[in-house]
């Protein structure tokens, strides 16, 4: 087949491209979408992938909010974010059409299937009238497919029902726009055969559909809309690469963090809440990696099992979003007082309360920070990537395990979900960092602290000789039984205090992720706007503008020299998910005439946000 | 930090004590609890290396700084939880949980309800003094109608909750109720719960002397016991009474217990196993006589075995790449 | 936002409709179920205005936006407390709370407990379709062994609760347990609580027909309902089957339940008052027939009429002047 | 008996005094205290109180961890703390000797009943060998009397058991104490017999060692320590006064501002927890101001039912501690979500997790303004007396109620329990701030804002016609249905900040405590500390120090001119009974260089921990 691609000496070229699929939950804009992307992957392209699923569970078909859709960036060079806005838009029907036009570029194309705008679909989606018959798309490139009589066509040799081969419409859509750019169909026929191993003629049907999807834009005599493009290869490391999701990086993460740790167990506990449940859903199938998973009766109980697993000497770890971790908060307390390693990953949702459980956000910041009852330091990072999840999870398990600390990870509804290539490690390559329990009875109290990192010794229950009491009341430094002494309790908070803050010693010092070490403006980010900041920093640079980009993955403590570095700007300009909370922790810390860029849309931003905030300043 | 010295030597009561001053006000029922658990431990001769006791918050809950084993004081209700997580790390150990009427019926209730629901296997100890202690007085969900304390001078108008009746409702499979005053009998049931596999649940009536004393004196008071208590046993007649003349039987063709002489025919015999008698019994209140002893014992495998069981299933992958290259990956040569 | 005219007329069905779309699941039981409350309201001609449906979070606990009454949709698991309070403050206030297995019985259960306990008078009615919806299908509560889905890949080994013997355990004195498509029984039923004053608890078993589509089947199906269903009525036999062939009678000397012919001489009456006989109804399952209906219904004073006549004792006080002059003060005349 | 004091012209004059009252649980200290704290007040001297109770319920008697001790500072001026250093002990046993003797000044008094040095006591207290017979209290005036059997010898005549005689010997140390300040007993009696109206002998046993102590003064052959003094009145305003603890300030503030704001009822929904249970015993007896309270299954339920009650149109008040309060997280944002007048008390005490609970502390500020997932504003005040409980209290109802938000009050420990005078406000001059429930249907809708505060209605259900559904999940700013759209949720979040902002323009500048408005140092404080800087301040003006006092009682938002009042300061200084908290956000809020005076031992600041501080700086 990949001769057909390349024999089309007249395709334009692109360096990257944002498609998205949108349909009817029903319409399989998800499969057709990874599909792609994985096609995508294989012919040697970047990508940045969000699905974006309706709110509702199950809506009823042809509705606005039962739109499902599926967004991918590809291309050779800048592809950072899913993108900002689309050049492409497949939409099924009415419905998502309505829906998703909005993002579409002005002389963007649309792709619809025409026979699904009928009076119905129309009137669901609230047209009154058809807006193919009228110039309401005046501003784009229609293309306008019978694509379920070509798909019915297509399959017909198979004799499906009519309804079976309505749903390989999606196949027929992917096989138009794998052709456009030229790419391969053969690992999506092999998916297709594997997954419908036991219906061989659905099988065949689908890449019936694929196929003829294709051939229509190889042979279709053309109209000058459906053209082929070629997007060039990405210029990545070499190496066996995948994709992966935020969830499954932090999934992985762990488990690659539980070994290098060489601790034997993992247990898991968590309660489904969204965004947060994917990482139970993924780490309940790793058993065999020495992973337990359990589901509590409430988030309480999840954070309590895990911290009694911490304190029998497992890794212990739960995940929430918002409220959840909200309901937490009390057992944090206990797990800081009692000083047992302890992992916990917020999924950041749009808030407060309830908010719009299915929108990122990143407000989380000052609750994971600042939350708590009492004097009560943690150690908070926050992965920038879905790749970076992978590591950010690693370092977690290190710190809680050599600082004897609760960890909290701020990840957020939009890392949960996106999907970029990744570099797959060898093992090998991992960082190790064994922990050792305390085995020894001589001079043992539970208290007792190691005096570079102040933590105090991990006992396991079992240990003979080494039977100890610990609880949430004060304990004396020395002893470490109760103790209500003045002094004593000033010397703990102090001790609990140094200890997080001498983490900044022992992590990497705060670098510039793009641009000079000084200059007029530092913009300053942390967690999943990473892309997005890095590309506008990158435009930004490109139109001549002094400024650079530096992203925080460390947010208590703050890398030693973070100081020194915004420093060394004369303005800092700080994007958030959220109504300006790193801004103020900024500025508490060092005084920092810091501004906020708040984005509390329930939206990732868009690089055009924030180059033109950028533009404003410099 | 005490060093426990072990030696070859049974262990004594005393040697399941710790180091610590015992700071529970003098006269309180607790003192008995944590003597007959101390007396249990050493006829089982526990390793203290093995034990764990965690509890909540409340004075029951400070028991376990008073046992030279392992020892967990966590926060306010929550001790079920906790005690869940160290089963899913060590099934291994062998995990009491410590509680009182505040800590494991008011904000620990749902805890309890699941960990029974589950059939953990710990040991739930929960004493019931019907107050809430260390707050100093005010009464709990399972105080009296008509408690008056700090926050209802006027007294309590809220129904109690009946420990072994919440429970059985839960679906717990060892559900047994003693006195701390009746070392033998509190000892023995301590030992019937720690042999059950799964989650056993004992409650305790203990007396605190400074805020709700005398509260149980009617079915505990000596005089009274013979004919305020039937002590109930597997496969032996219900009879009680100072002279064990009396005995309970269903009433013919009904669904509820009656007083009989022990010499009638149709005396109900005690099945342990039998949930529904479990219920008659937990719900006996006076002039009724209280129900003591092993009211429901019937086990079946513990929450933490079935999850091992199942894990058992799945062979132990040593292979992380192999993890990490599950599905569909490709390789990116030298850049062109 | 909707400004629902009164009229003078009759409230029918629809008049309880708010003018928001209803977004569950094409197919969803729930459907079934505003229907029947919108039906039950309807045949009661409750006042809008008067009535409040309070909820956790779920897809049952969406409930309170599709009803033209007031209406809130709190947090999970805690809408017993929020209702509780409403109450507490207007106990002239018509009080729902609409729950899930997860909502009510999960995170929410220790606030179930205690209003229960309390005897709150609220109706309470439990959507369970043994699986959390909202959240796109794991495991709930009362979920059966072996229930695969997201978070229990290899199939649940956790034991279920159930709803109505946990009402029971919890004190309740009100418990009833009916179905989604069976309009009339629903009807019935819902009505049944609204009377009851104090905590009425009525379970529902709902299809989710996305995530745990048919589960009730076995129960509810049209073909073995007659047989797999026994619907109790107070006073009345309890009689079942297709052709009301069969009956329960209490097994002689034992504590329970057992299937006779319909004509023989000791089948057993319902009494809705027993409690002991409606831990046994609650207790039915396969292959015995599952209980529907009001098990029991046993009504006493509710919390919070008792807090209002514990507080009508005390005559209101209008001057503050008086409380803050009360104890020892003093005169201090001009300075020397 | 007036007379009697009058007639000794040799008596010393002091401005003000410490005496700490100290023994075991059993030996009536309390009591002893505060009818001492009476006749103090009735002679017109100002006074400041704190009792110190055993953390353990009642521990064996004799043992140091069951002493228990009252503490009074009373004079003409300057009484603004209980006192940093006691000028009289009063120890009844060996145990309160030990434990209270590091805080008894150098040349200071201590006041001893021999009998009670016998071995098993001294033992109990851990003395090898008696202290009164060695010279280990040669830095003390050490006055030795066997006041058991002085006791024993007064109350003879009315026959009682040695058990009952023994009971009364805190009366005779009482009517020592009133003769050396030259105080009358009268109230004392009346008090005696009304105790004791069922028990007459008991009541004129009482009186006799009263008098009997009173006399022993008056008559016993002086050793030269034993001298009387006196205390001059305190210039006061003039009215009725009484003594008020932080606990009854709160309880009769509630109960003031539910009748200002015209709101029939109170629900008062708690869960016991030290130190804020008091709160609870207290209103439990006030039903007929409209109060009904409910003792919740957990502090969930207790916030829960509140908001409930708010919903329904009550003053809905929840109050814990610092665990507690952590718990209500979750539903303090549905609170905030749903916008409703919620009140929440939270008695700080020392962390964190159970920490120590009858400590005092004051760090739970941060959980107060930022413990919160999402971004999720809302009101925070802090009392600075025990008389400002009431204040705030009035001015938390009027907040919560003008602007529909929750509103967290922030009280401590030490204010629950210390104790001042307090001059009665009368009804008719309380501030008036009547609530209107929403009744009209024509244009409802339940978000729609008040242009002026941006608060939404409150409307009761029952209300006809005003039906309505509110939750949790972002509202449309137009209609108030739930709403996914991005720009409404960012307008959302926007008003929810911009109505909490904009109480500044509804509460009282920022003024200077004590000093000017400019110079080199200000010392900024809130909460508790009050007394502590306000004296401290006075003491280094005294000296010449240019230094003012300020103190913050709207900690969120802050007074709209805080930001100009710091900044005509050189220096700033944060004493905080905390590692550094309320310094944190005002260096986020001001980029002012703040400096932290953190303390952090459960105990209230001394006088002199501050002073010291000022002196270091100016
Ligand atoms: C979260 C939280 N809420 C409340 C408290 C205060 N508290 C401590 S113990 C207790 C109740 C104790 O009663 P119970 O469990 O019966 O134990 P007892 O003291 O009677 O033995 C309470 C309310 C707390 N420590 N933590
Ligand atoms: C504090 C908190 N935890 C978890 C969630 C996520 N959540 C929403 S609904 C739900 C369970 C729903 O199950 P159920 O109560 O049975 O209602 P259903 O959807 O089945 O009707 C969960 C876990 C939440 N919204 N808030
Ligand atoms: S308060 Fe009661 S329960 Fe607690 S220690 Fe004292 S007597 Fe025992
Ligand atoms: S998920 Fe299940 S319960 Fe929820 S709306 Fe859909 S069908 Fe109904
Ligand atoms: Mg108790
Ligand atoms: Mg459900």
């Amino acid at each position: 087949m990949a001769t057909s691609t390349i024999s089309r000496p007249h395709r334009e070229t692109r360096d990257s491209v944002v498609i998205r699929f949108a349909g009817d939950s029903g319409d399989g804009m998800q499969v057709t979408g990874s599909q792609f992307t994985l096609e995508t992957a294989l012919a040697g392209s970047d990508f940045s992938t969000f699905p974006d699923f309706p709110a509702e569970i199950r809506a009823p078909t042809g509705t606005t909010f039962g739109v499902s859709a599926f967004q991918i960036h590809f291309g050779g060079t800048d592809v950072m974010t899913p993108g900002d806005a689309v050049d492409v838009l497949v939409a099924m029907n009415p419905a998502a059409l309505t829906v998703e036009l909005n993002d579409l570029k002005v002389g963007g194309t649309v792709i619809v299937d025409t026979a699904a705008f009928n009076e119905r679909n129309l009137t669901k989606a609230g047209y009154a009238k058809n807006p193919l018959d009228d110039d309401s798309l005046a501003r784009y490139q229609v293309l306008k497919f019978d694509i379920t009589k070509l798909t019915a066509d297509s399959v017909k040799p198979h004799g499906l029902s009519s309804r079976e081969a309505h749903l390989c419409r999606n196949m027929w859509a992917l096989g138009l726009l794998l052709w456009m750019y030229g790419y391969e169909r053969a690992a999506t026929v092999d998916w297709l055969k594997r997954k419908f191993a036991k219906k061989p003629v659905i099988a065949d049907a689908n890449i019936a559909a694929l196929n003829a999807g294709h051939a229509f834009g190889e042979t279709a005599e053309m109209t000058e809309h459906l053209v082929g493009y070629t997007v060039p290869k990405a210029e990545v490391r070499p190496g066996r690469y995948r994709t992966i999701s935020g969830t499954e990086g932090l999934a992985w993460g762990l488990v690659a963090g539980l070994r290098a740790a060489g601790i034997e167990k993992m247990v898991f506990a968590g309660y489904p809440i969204t965004p947060a449940s994917a990482l139970l859903h993924t780490l309940a199938s790793l058993r065999a990696y020495g992973v337990v998973t359990f589901q509590a009766e409430d988030e309480i109980a999840a954070i309590g099992a895990a911290l009694g697993a911490a304190y029998a000497g497992s890794l212990g770890v739960t995940s929430s979003s918002g409220p959840g971790i909200a309901l937490k908060t009390e057992m944090l307390g206990l797990a800081i007082a009692t000083e047992l390693p302890l992992i916990v990953i917020d999924s950041q949702r749009a808030g407060p309360s309830t908010g719009m459980p299915t929108k990122a956000e990143q407000s989380d910041l000052f609750q994971a920070v600042l939350g708590r009852n009492a004097d009560a330091p943690l150690a908070v990072l926050a992965p920038t990537t879905t790749a970076d999840c992978f590591d950010i999870a690693i370092e977690a398990v290190r710190i809680a395990t050599k600082f004897m600390t609760p960890v909290i990870v701020l990840s957020d509804g939009y890392l949960a979900h996106a999907a970029e290539p990744w570099r797959i490690p060898s093992e090998a390559d991992l960082p190790r960092f064994p922990v050792s329990y305390r085995t020894d009875p001589e001079g043992f109290q539970p208290f007792l602290r190691d005096h570079a990192t102040l933590a105090r010794p991990w006992v396991k229950p079992g240990t003979p000789r080494l039977e100890h009491r610990i609880g949430g009341l004060e304990r004396d430094y020395d002893s470490g039984h109760i103790s209500y002494d003045p002094d004593n309790h000033a010397r703990m908070t102090k001790a609990r205090a140094d200890k997080i803050a001498g983490i900044a010693h022992d992590i990497p010092l705060q670098a510039v992720a793009l641009g000079e070490d000084h200059g007029k403006l530092a913009v300053v980010g942390w967690g999943s706007t990473f892309g997005a900041i890095q590309r506008a920093v990158q435009i930004a640079r490109d139109e001549g503008r002094d400024v650079a980009h530096i992203h925080v993955r460390y947010l208590s403590p703050f890398p030693r020299n973070l100081a020194d570095v915004l420093k060394r700007y004369d303005r800092v300009l700080v994007p958030e998910m959220n109504n300006g909370q790193l801004v103020k922790l900024i500025r508490a810390e060092y005084l920092i005439d810091a501004q906020s860029l708040p984005k509390v849309t329930g939206k990732p931003f868009r690089v055009t946000d924030i180059a033109q905030a950028i533009r404003k300043i410099v | 930090m005490t060093v426990t010295t072990i030696t070859d030597a049974q262990l004594a009561p005393k040697d399941y004590a710790s180091d610590q001053e015992v700071r529970w006000c003098p006269g309180c029922g607790d003192y008995a609890i944590l003597k007959a658990v101390q007396k249990a431990c050493a006829e089982m001769q526990l390793q203290r290396e093995r034990t764990v006791f965690v509890s909540g918050i409340g004075c029951a809950a400070r028991f376990p700084y008073y046992m030279s084993t392992y020892g967990f004081h966590t926060v306010h209700g929550r001790a079920p939880a906790i005690a869940t997580g160290i089963k899913l790390a060590n099934p291994e150990l062998d995990v009491w949980v410590m509680t009182g009427d505040g800590d494991g019926l008011s904000i620990g209730g749902n805890h309890m309800l699941h960990v029974l629901r589950r059939n953990v296997d710990l040991n739930i100890v929960l004493f019931n003094n019907e107050i809430y202690g260390l707050t100093k007085g005010q009464y709990s969900p399972t105080s009296r109608r008509g408690t008056r304390s700090p926050s209802t001078p006027f007294g309590s108008i809220e129904n109690p909750v009946s420990a072994c009746a919440f429970a059985l409702g839960a679906g717990a499979r060892f559900v047994a109720r003693s006195i701390d005053t009746q070392q033998a009998h509190l000892v023995g049931v301590l030992k019937r719960a720690h042999a059950h596999r799964g989650a056993s649940f004992v409650e305790i009536l203990q007396n605190c002397v400074v805020f709700n004393d005398g509260v149980f004196d009617p079915i505990t008071g000596k005089e009274v016991a013979g004919e305020a208590q039937v002590l109930v046993e597997h496969g032996k007649p219900l009879v009680f009474g100072k002279t064990k003349d009396k005995a309970l039987r269903l009433k013919p063709g009904t669904l509820a217990l009656e007083v009989v002489a022990a010499t009638a025919a149709d005396v109900l015999v005690h099945d342990e196993t039998n949930r529904p008698l479990a219920q008659l019994l937990a719900a006996l209140e006076p002039p009724l006589p209280t129900a003591m002893g092993v009211l429901y014992c019937n086990p079946m495998e513990s929450y933490e075995h079935d999850v091992y069981a199942q894990r058992g299933a799945v062979p132990a992958k040593t292979d992380l790449d192999a993890l990490l290259n599950s599905e569909r990956t490709w390789e990116v040569g030298g850049g062109e």
